[in-house]
């Protein structure tokens, strides 16, 4: 389990327990949670390959700037999902192309 | 057109005490800050503080973001606090372009103070793409603010401050850190710091550096080798730590994408941690509506830009009129303290560096 | 390796049109020749354009340099014998008349072309978005397409013309920047840089965007100016837009390149007129409105970057190219107005063909320095 | 070794300890602060005025011993989590130490705890005699335990042993070279140390070339994470100084944006 339970400095408020699916499975996180967050806390570290190579690519910079975990999310490509807070009902995808845009 | 006084993009220590120092001598402030609160580094700092009380010693870097935003707080005729605002470019018509939440907006101030603090530098190893090689802030921001472990063991690269201090806060969420190594022949932060990870039992290898990570989607494990006197591998001392996390903390570079573009005359100087701008003494760089503060002026620690910000705050509003009647007491306190905090064995190199990059004497 | 002191030929400017030009002249046996560039190769109106080629023009001068230039990318790999790819992407252009008259124009294009064997066609809208099927169709009255037409990559285009030059023996010193044009008894005699003095009979002044100030340092006044022009660069995404989308009315032109991104450039008569490059907000406003009218789906790209360069323009949008009469030895390549990326295969082997008295492949000597002043102006209308 | 271990030599430990005979009488802080930073809230917090103030915030703290009377403050306050309390005559049979404790979970009264010393090693086992949480100074818990009188200046921690050593050498020495050429040096797109290499062998030793030729840069980092690798390795290949390689251009925006934000604008226009 990655989440904290206990800390000795800080408080950790949860907020309301969200609801989402990642490739077509029900996951849960927390409202405050990035999708990333979310996701990392499941133990999902692989958020798409590189269109070129196939490497695979997860969360990097945290600040939505180093591109490293563009996702699909509800239907829409490149979405950098460490700076996006999740929210109930998403649709989130791995994405291993460059994002189809039509 | 948004206009204002002065915009102040960053709502870390720096930008923080600078919208404070502004808006106290009468300045509209308009406070830029890229994450959804304010506090930048500081809310991730779950440590106390060094320095002295002007600087909030002994008070927990998270804490001190509550306190400076509460000081704002109360200044809200003349203070505007936009969080999830992201500034995107600055113009040569002055312009600020900003993108508020999902909102592009532009903002014309009269003065602007960049306080956007450094990036992470990062390494070049075998397999460095591989998910679970975080930079040190990616790991804070999971673990400090999100609550969330980046995994379950932890070979940290860096022993300067950050590196010890993420491989403390590691150790407090729970998490294993199987060794800090750092490239360098002995610990770069402070010694107080490497004591108390050290004494946790955590293995802080100096003169190694990581060479590969291994691991098919993900990291499960880093090769580490050990460095000659001049910095070369020594072949066979390579060894394998069973890890899910490589955590990077090899340096900062200062932040100052805002002021190449707005054709800023910058200088490369090695003892401020990369290229930093030509600034006076009031840290007014070459164009004249721009100031900075905080670790884009040169990497240091949060209690020098908090003393920065202040005075960048106080510098600006007085260009544009606004002076209280304690403005040149205020402005030398913020020198003194600046003064007091580099006149230390560590505060050298800053000041070597500040020499090469100041406009006046 | 210390720079050459003397040259037969020194070029100044390190852009497509400087390095063709070096590469065609070594070609032909030209020894010696020197291309000084201030910055680095490609660094200037080169490296920011948008690199298209099309051979739908106006005027029947400009379809015929175009094909030439056509002809030479679709096989510039093999002749320049470049070990990378010039990414030469036929994917056509296709051009939007936005009104009536437009369209009536873009007729009378198309025969001309037809004529000079340039397979261009017209479409009507709805066969226009067959072809792009993410465009908002009721935005035009009709359009050309012409699938020979396409882009590059201008870096590889050029290094590779810049590559193919050096094995010739060109130098290209780069960093070296040209601060004076020596000229005695209205003689060229030599060339003034930052690396050192270089004694050449002859100099040919490739410098896009900075024509003008070489022309001075030459003490020639030459009728021309330098214009900023904007691009933005989008993310990549998958491949979905084949030709360069155009609308001369509206003054755009959208491309994906086969990297996956979008380049769209706009032009602007309100930009200044002076060496600046900078990028402005308002150019991302009005773009990004036209893109996304014309476009609609091409909203929910992520823009990366925005950029400027330099138009070097002359009054009929046309390039100078030629001798200075009253300066032996001073060459014009220059003027280009937006055109010098497609041109350059042309203008590389025309102005060789000029320098060392050849005939000409395509007669161009109504381009030179002299119509202005005898009022021959060329005016070419499908311009961006 | 100190510098290099973070384990405070023992010449510097015992130097800091006050005389044996003020040792023998009564609790004392010793601070194992050995490094000019900084820093002074010691010297603020002590009721007594036993850390003597300083002239300079950087100097070292230095102890007034027949001041001191163990309070425990200074312990609560210091950022560097290194005064300790010691009390050599808490019995007749053992002493007491006094550590600065921030983690979870937090010892009890009563609860024997494994006591390590300045490198994390096993020392002995102690008995917790009672914990301070120090909520007044942020959150700061000293815990007191109870160990044998001849330890009580080697512990300086409690129970949170690490499991983890650093394993033995495995890997073979004839391993690819240090830094192979298949290594990504730009993540966004995708390029190899090798790629930029070769480019460099060819004479490219400017940022923005290696940036027009291969893309180094040009994606959506815009050359955040990078841009300094790449200039290092011109640095290495070409013997150029560091500060003498351009860095390239810098272009707007900052972070990418989806153009549909941009559309409007008209007003400003």
């Amino acid at each position: 389990m990655l989440r904290i339970e206990e800390h000795p400095i800080l408080t950790f408020e949860k907020g309301k327990l969200v609801t989402f699916t990642f490739d077509g499975k029900e996951l849960q996180g927390y409202e405050g949670d990035t999708i990333a967050s979310a996701l990392h806390a499941a133990g999902v570290k692989v958020m798409g390959h590189h269109h070129v190579s196939g490497r695979p690519r997860g969360f990097y910079c945290a600040i939505g700037n180093c591109g490293s975990c563009l996702m699909i999310v509800n239907g829409e490509p490149n979405i950098r999902v460490c700076v996006v807070p999740l929210e109930e009902g998403m649709v989130v995808e791995t994405q291993n192309n460059r994002g189809d845009l039509l | 057109m948004r206009e204002v006084d002065i915009a102040i993009v960053g709502g870390g220590p720096a930008g923080l005490m600078a919208a404070d120092a502004a808006a106290t001598n009468g300045a509209s402030v308009l406070l830029l800050e890229r994450d959804g609160h304010l506090g930048g580094q500081l809310v991730k700092q779950t440590h106390k503080f060094f320095g002295s009380e002007k600087q909030y010693a002994s008070v927990r870097g998270v804490k001190i973001a509550t306190i400076l935003e509460e000081k704002l707080q109360g200044m809200s005729d003349l203070v505007e606090i936009w969080t999830d605002a992201t500034a995107l470019g600055l113009y040569e018509d002055g312009v600020l372009t900003v993108e508020k939440g999902k909102e592009f907006v532009k903002i014309k101030p009269k003065r602007i103070i960049v306080a956007t603090g450094a990036s992470e530098k990062f390494l070049t190893f075998v397999n460095n793409d591989l998910p679970g090689i975080y930079g040190a802030g990616a790991v804070q921001t999971l673990m400090n603010v999100n609550g969330v472990r980046p995994g379950q063991r932890v070979l940290m690269v860096g022993a300067g401050n950050i590196g010890l201090i993420v491989s403390y806060q590691l150790l407090q969420a729970g998490v294993e850190v199987a060794a800090i190594i750092d490239a360098a022949p002995t610990i770069g932060g402070y010694l107080v710091h490497a004591s108390k990870i050290r004494r946790a039992g955590v293995p802080i290898i100096t003169s190694h550096t990581v060479t590969r990570a291994y691991g098919k989607e993900a990291v499960e494990g880093a090769t580490i080798v050990a460095l000659d006197e001049k910095w070369q591998p020594l072949p066979g001392t390579e060894q394998e730590l069973d890890v899910d996390v490589i955590c990077i903390s090899v340096g900062l570079s200062p932040l100052a994408e805002l002021l190449w573009q707005a054709g800023c005359e910058m200088r490369y100087v090695p003892q401020l941690g990369g290229h930093v701008p030509v600034r006076d003494h009031h840290l007014k760089t070459t164009v004249d509506e721009v100031y900075i503060a905080g670790d884009l002026t040169g990497i240091e620690e949060a209690s020098s830009a908090m003393v920065e910000g202040r005075l960048a705050g106080l510098a600006a509003a007085s260009s544009l009129g606004f002076k209280s009647d304690s403005l040149e007491a205020d402005i030398l306190d913020c020198k003194e303290q600046l003064k007091s905090l580099r006149s230390g064995p560590v505060g050298d190199h800053i000041n070597q560096g500040m020499a090469q990059v100041m406009l006046d004497k | 390796m210390s720079n050459p002191k003397t040259a037969n030929v020194v070029i100044i400017g390190g852009g497509i049109s400087g390095v063709a030009i070096a590469w065609n002249l070594a070609k032909k046996g030209v020894k010696d020749i020197v291309i000084l560039e201030k910055k680095t190769v490609c660094s200037g109106a080169t490296g920011r354009c948008g690199a298209g080629i099309r051979m739908q023009w106006g005027a029947e001068q400009n379809c015929l340099l175009a094909k030439m230039s056509v002809e030479f990318f679709e096989n510039a790999n093999e002749i320049l014998e470049y070990d990378r790819d010039v990414e030469f992407d036929q994917g056509g252009y296709l051009i939007v008349a936005g009104n009536e008259k437009e369209n009536e124009q873009f007729k009378k294009n198309i025969a001309l072309q037809n004529s000079l064997g340039i397979p261009s066609k017209h479409l009507t809208p709805q066969e226009a978005k067959e072809i792009v099927p993410h465009m908002d169709e009721t935005q035009i009255v009709g359009a050309t397409f012409c699938q020979k037409d396409g882009h590059l990559n201008p870096f590889n285009t050029t290094e590779a013309f810049a590559k193919a030059a050096e094995r010739l023996g060109v130098k290209i010193l780069k960093k070296t920047k040209v601060t004076g044009i020596d000229v005695k008894n209205d003689k060229i005699v030599g060339v003034e840089t930052t690396g050192g003095y270089i004694s050449t009979p002859l100099v040919i002044n490739a410098a896009g965007g900075w024509a003008q100030e070489v022309g001075k340092m030459a003490g020639v006044d030459l009728p021309l100016y330098s214009e900023r022009h904007q691009i933005l660069v989008t993310e990549p995404v998958e491949l979905i837009q084949d030709p360069m989308y155009m609308a001369f009315s509206l003054n755009i032109y959208i491309q994906q390149t086969p990297h996956g991104s979008f380049i769209m450039g706009r032009s602007n008569p309100e930009e200044p007129r002076d060496l600046r490059q900078t990028s402005s907000w308002q150019f991302l406003h009005e773009m990004i409105n036209t893109c996304t009218t014309l476009l609609p789906p091409l909203r929910k790209l992520n823009l990366v970057r925005q950029w400027a360069g330099l138009y070097n323009m002359t009054e009929d949008a046309q390039p100078i190219y030629g001798k200075v009469d009253n300066v032996e030895g001073f060459w014009l390549a220059c003027g280009y107005s937006g055109h010098g990326f497609m041109l350059a295969p042309a203008t590389g082997i025309l102005l060789t063909e000029m320098i060392l008295g050849e005939p000409l492949s395509i007669d161009i000597t109504n381009l030179d320095l002299g119509r202005f002043e005898r009022g021959e102006l060329c005016f070419e209308t499908s311009v961006v | 070794m100190y510098l290099k271990t973070g384990v405070a030599d023992k010449e510097l430990v015992s130097n800091a300890l006050p005389t044996e005979e003020r040792r023998a009488s009564g609790p004392y802080a010793i601070i194992e602060c050995f490094q000019e930073i900084p820093c002074n809230p010691c010297t603020e917090i002590c009721p007594f005025g036993s850390i003597l103030p300083m002239d300079d915030i950087n100097d070292l703290p230095r102890m007034d011993y027949d001041t001191c009377t163990g309070c425990g403050l200074c312990a609560a306050i210091c950022p560097g989590l290194a005064i300790f309390i010691i009390n050599e005559s808490y019995s007749d049979t053992v002493a007491s130490v006094g550590i600065p404790y921030e983690f979870v979970p937090l010892p009890q009264k009563g609860d024997v705890v494994k006591m390590m010393d300045r490198a994390g090693e096993f020392v002995t086992d102690g008995k917790v005699l009672r914990v301070v949480p120090n909520k007044k100074y942020e959150n700061t818990p000293v815990v007191t335990v109870e160990v044998p009188k001849d330890k009580v200046n080697e512990v300086r921690f409690l129970q949170l042993k690490q499991e983890a050593e650093v394993a033995m050498p495995t890997a073979d020495p004839n391993d690819e070279e240090n830094l192979p050429d298949t290594t990504i040096i730009c993540r966004c797109e995708n390029i190899t140390v090798g790629e930029v290499r070769k480019m460099i062998d060819q004479g490219y030793d400017d940022f923005d070339e290696l940036k027009r030729l291969i893309r180094t840069g040009m994606g959506p980092c815009q050359g955040r994470t990078c841009r300094h690798l790449i200039m290092q390795e011109i640095s290495r290949k070409t013997g150029k100084k560091f500060e003498d390689i351009e860095l390239g251009a810098f272009r707007p925006p900052t972070k990418p944006i989806q153009l549909e934000q941009l559309i409007g604008g008209k007003e400003d226009v």
